[in-house]
């Protein structure tokens, strides 16, 4: 059997423009990596957006995910809330089983 | 040529046409859309053709006086433009301060599409314009996002845990925003490399150049749609008319400080168009960094929505006619 | 000239060859493909361009009884095309009902590129032709998809828990998708700005038209290709021979309509052409709504991997040989 | 502690002709948001697909991920499933915690 | 209520190269599908890096996501992670319900 | 002309200096970016447009000797080169065996675009040059990718439960990854279809040619740019001079090579630009599955942000004069 690690999965959707500002964030928290997902459109509290035909950043949104450890999972969302609160976004928590636990 | 005249032919002229077809599709519903990567590499082409022409142009003429006065006078009025609006948004509308702030800072700003609307109706009319227009629209685009900045901070000073970016830090971000950079960038090889350079690459950036606008127009008109569509119900009338008052305001401004100027006619009409014209892309996304608190959906959709079009279908011939007027 | 040279000469043009480059790469296994962002704006910028030519062309010629005519002809065609092939696919081949319709209203439905590469081949020849057709192409669209849909229901009344859009609503979207809003927008906005207009955009739209046009020929080879390795194995000999047969027998009926008509040879050859064509854009997008228990596997392999293929390497030119004896 | 809530998340992979066939029924259900996510690619019992090179939308996927309240998820599956039951197409349902518990 | 199944969603980043030998294991492990989504750009123990602006595949990555019966996650993961182990990429895994356990 | 005169006249041309706008961009952290999908087409487009090109001078001259001379050549250096490098590498260097051989396949394989620039410098000079040349390239690919392979194979036997591709289904995949295929095929179609060919596609493929360059290069200075920032902390100084001092040892040995031959100087120029070059396209991937421990920052950093830039700036002025010393 392929032994296992218990970790936690961060998916952020957050507005384009505070992209950087978040994977800052993310940084400074110590996650160990991150990965950015392209999105195409969306509702929300916020209404309906897409970024078909969009030459500029505002008004488009973009999916990170990141994988941590379930011992800082807390300190990160706390950082990465204190970016989502003010942006446009959702972030949820979920739980993963990865292979190399050194990896993360 | 009478003010109707003008506007009649800048009506019918392909580019805002296709602008008016994007339009009617995206409140029909129809499902066109220009795919995102496509709509970016249009802008970008579209900043690359007009710094390169504009820096081939002053290739030709040189650095002169009348280029730094105007630059000067462009980065005044982007700076006053926004005090202004926020005072009459303020006066007229409901507007919270950080909302009112970020809409005018648009105001202040440029947009480029609009710049080169105004250079296609300018040839149109046969006039020949100063190439040096475009490191002015480069040095108009940024000071009206600080003076938004210094609004919104009188209104709400920034609180202790406010993790925005430093003032100088946002400024610095949008000095190299992609649209600076490429109309910039290009704008200095094209003075570089001159009129040779630009013959070398003229079936590119020039042949083509007018087609190519239509396709950005159409999709520019796709998203004003839509942003007409989802974003109607944002706009109060107080602010709806301000999409259409301030520019005219704007235009006033910019003819009154061109009077001592002496700019050719062709140059007047686009620099008073710059000054109308309200930004798109590079203060939206300033605002998103800046000032999140305030509402995209009022901001994006005045100035794409209701400005964007008022320029392009009336406020342009109108520019015009007011160059002809104060122009050498 | 002969018809064995029509078709040589056909198959040795670029678009021809670049097509057969895109299949030869795809049955290998290349990993050359064309990003679909791109992909789309090609097909877009091919309605654009067609559709703001013939508007020119209008412009100068004004609406003619015969563009009516055509138009009528054309529709009629496209209503009754599907219940021939629906009713020849139930008697050869063992299709369902729903899957022998769907396939149908490919093929009383029209196909944009074979239309544009029939141009290239008419012009080869140095034959004039009438710009309403592309007119007479947008209509001919959407009538095979109400037909089909009428077949459909007649084989399986739709059930009560059925939860797909009305024929209406479906109608519709498919009369407002994005191949029929961009050509039929800019044959209005070429209509409206005629040969002027033209003259504008000529370097956009017009100059590299055909190497554009090479590009995505090469693209439906490299999507043709994959649709026939992945797909062949969904097709049975009657239904392959389908793919060849039926456009044959929209072909003669064309050009028995055209009889009376009078259209030029070029034009006769577009009709011909165009009824000839099947859909593999428009069509298919809406059965997927229409009609989704028909295999998509089917429809699309046969349209895009049999009969585009045969008509842009023998067919065209065998419409033109039709078109020599029926046209004016 | 970060304080989190219990939620559903739905992952929807359809075929692009019928997006606004689902994200309607999405909204009929009443969930609160919905984010779409462009595809590349796959394989299922249909057999092997790519969008690459597509002009049109038949042939195309893509992916809706709507994070949904863990009382209305089962109604939301049902109206979900009645498009998914006809259209090319999987849905998957997973836990996941979000912050603010009103957004959703 | 809608009955569900209980499966494993793997969620496999990998380089855009290695692409096709990933999907080949995952055939030869008899997984019944899988959707392959586009990245923009990521962080991991490798650096930062972005797929802007690339016109080939080195340097690019690209999300696999495959549901898997749980009774051969560990199989399928294993021969996964014989192609991780060399390349650029990571995998999670993680609980999903599913309405159709036939499908999978 | 002098090798200064070159030099200088090639350094202030508007296709290198958009490279550095592009490098200065992403070196100043400008979010100017090409969005990938655009950036992948842009390539396509330059393999189309050279292939083309060089099957129709082809289609004019024929098949001669000496086209199969200097293909000979060609592969015999892309092949050996890498063998010079890895030794190199391996005696000033630190880098592990599979490094050393998967950074000098690299340098045995070309760049298409330094090729491109080569022809615009070559042209610029009012240069003729061989168009098969163009075949020269896509030959010279994949020999390199071996070599390596079996360099690393030498040094580290492939382990038992080594599940990597064979040798020969790699260089199969090579054969017929996107660049070659759509090279070799654009080069056939242009054969084929000759000079006619050539001039109904010419407003797509050949006139604006230099502007879609200057577009892709500041791509290519962008994606450089961030390489740098990126990567550079990956590169020793030994390293670091082998990405400009094994170009010159390449460009030596191609001069060598020609002295036989009778290449025209433009002809002269152009190999040895390509056997100079370094691949960052096919080789980058082939060695990601054939080398996947071979570190990516390193190579990717040295072909694109070193080697490129090099040539592009330095190289090509320096190859011309070379050339005009061997060329007939
Ligand atoms: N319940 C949800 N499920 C999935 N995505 C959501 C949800 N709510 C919001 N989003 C996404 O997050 C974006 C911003 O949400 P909001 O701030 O609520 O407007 C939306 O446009 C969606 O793309
Ligand atoms: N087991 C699976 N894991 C992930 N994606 C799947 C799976 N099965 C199907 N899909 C996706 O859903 C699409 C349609 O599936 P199907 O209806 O089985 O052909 C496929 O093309 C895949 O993109
Ligand atoms: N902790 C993580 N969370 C999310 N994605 C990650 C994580 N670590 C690595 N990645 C992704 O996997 C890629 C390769 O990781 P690595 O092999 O660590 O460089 C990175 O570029 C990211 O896109
Ligand atoms: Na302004
Ligand atoms: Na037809
Ligand atoms: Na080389």
């Amino acid at each position: 059997m392929v032994v296992t690690h218990l970790k936690k999965r961060l998916e952020i959707i957050v507005e384009a423009p505070a992209l950087h500002r978040l994977t800052d964030r993310l940084n400074q928290a110590g996650v160990t990596g991150y990965t950015i997902v392209p999105v195409l459109a969306g509702r929300g509290s916020d209404g309906t957006w897409s970024a078909e035909g969009l030459a500029g950043d505002a008004g488009r949104l973009v999916m990170v995910i990141s994988i941590v450890d379930a011992a800082k999972a807390d300190a990160v969302l706390e950082r990465v809330y204190s970016v989502l609160a003010r942006q446009i976004g959702i972030v949820t928590v979920s739980d993963v089983q990865v292979i190399r636990a050194d990896h993360f | 040529m009478s003010l109707l005249d003008l506007a009649t032919q800048n009506l019918v002229s392909p580019m805002v046409l296709f602008f008016a077809l994007g339009l009617a599709a995206a409140l029909a519903r129809s499902d066109l859309t220009i795919p995102e990567a496509v709509a970016k590499t249009l802008a970008l082409y579209l900043m690359m053709s007009i710094g390169f022409k504009g820096g081939a142009e002053v290739a030709k003429s040189g650095i002169t006086a009348l280029m730094l006065w105007v630059m000067l006078a462009g980065v005044i009025l982007s700076f006053i433009i926004p005090v202004i609006g926020y005072v009459a948004l303020r006066a007229v509308s409901r507007l919270s301060p950080v909302d009112a702030a970020a809409v005018s800072a648009h105001y202040g700003s440029i947009s480029i599409v609009t710049f080169v609307a105004g250079i296609e109706a300018v040839q149109g009319q046969g006039l020949p314009f100063e190439g040096f227009l475009v490191a002015v629209a480069a040095v108009m685009e940024t000071p009206a996002i600080l003076s938004a900045l210094l609004l919104a901070r009188r209104a709400r000073p920034p609180s202790r845990d406010d993790e925005g970016e430093s003032a100088g830090a946002l400024i610095r971000e949008v000095g190299l925003n992609a649209s600076v950079v490429m109309l910039v960038g290009s704008f200095l090889i094209g003075w570089a490399t001159g009129p040779k350079g630009l013959a070398m690459i003229a079936p590119f950036i020039v042949d083509p150049f007018r087609g190519i606008l239509c396709l950005f127009l159409l999709d520019m008109g796709l998203v004003a749609g839509r942003g007409m569509r989802e974003g109607a119900k944002h706009l109060s009338p107080p602010v709806l008319a301000f999409g259409i008052i301030m520019p005219l305001v704007s235009a006033a401004l910019a003819t009154l400080a061109l009077m001592p100027l002496g700019l050719s006619v062709g140059g007047a009409a686009l620099f008073i168009t710059l000054t109308a014209s309200a930004s798109y892309i590079a203060v939206p996304a300033a605002m998103r960094l800046a000032l999140p608190e305030a509402k995209p959906a009022i901001y994006l959709t005045l100035s794409l929505g209701v400005t964007f079009p008022f320029n392009l279908a009336l406020g342009i011939p109108l520019y015009l006619a007011l160059a002809s007027w104060v122009g050498r």
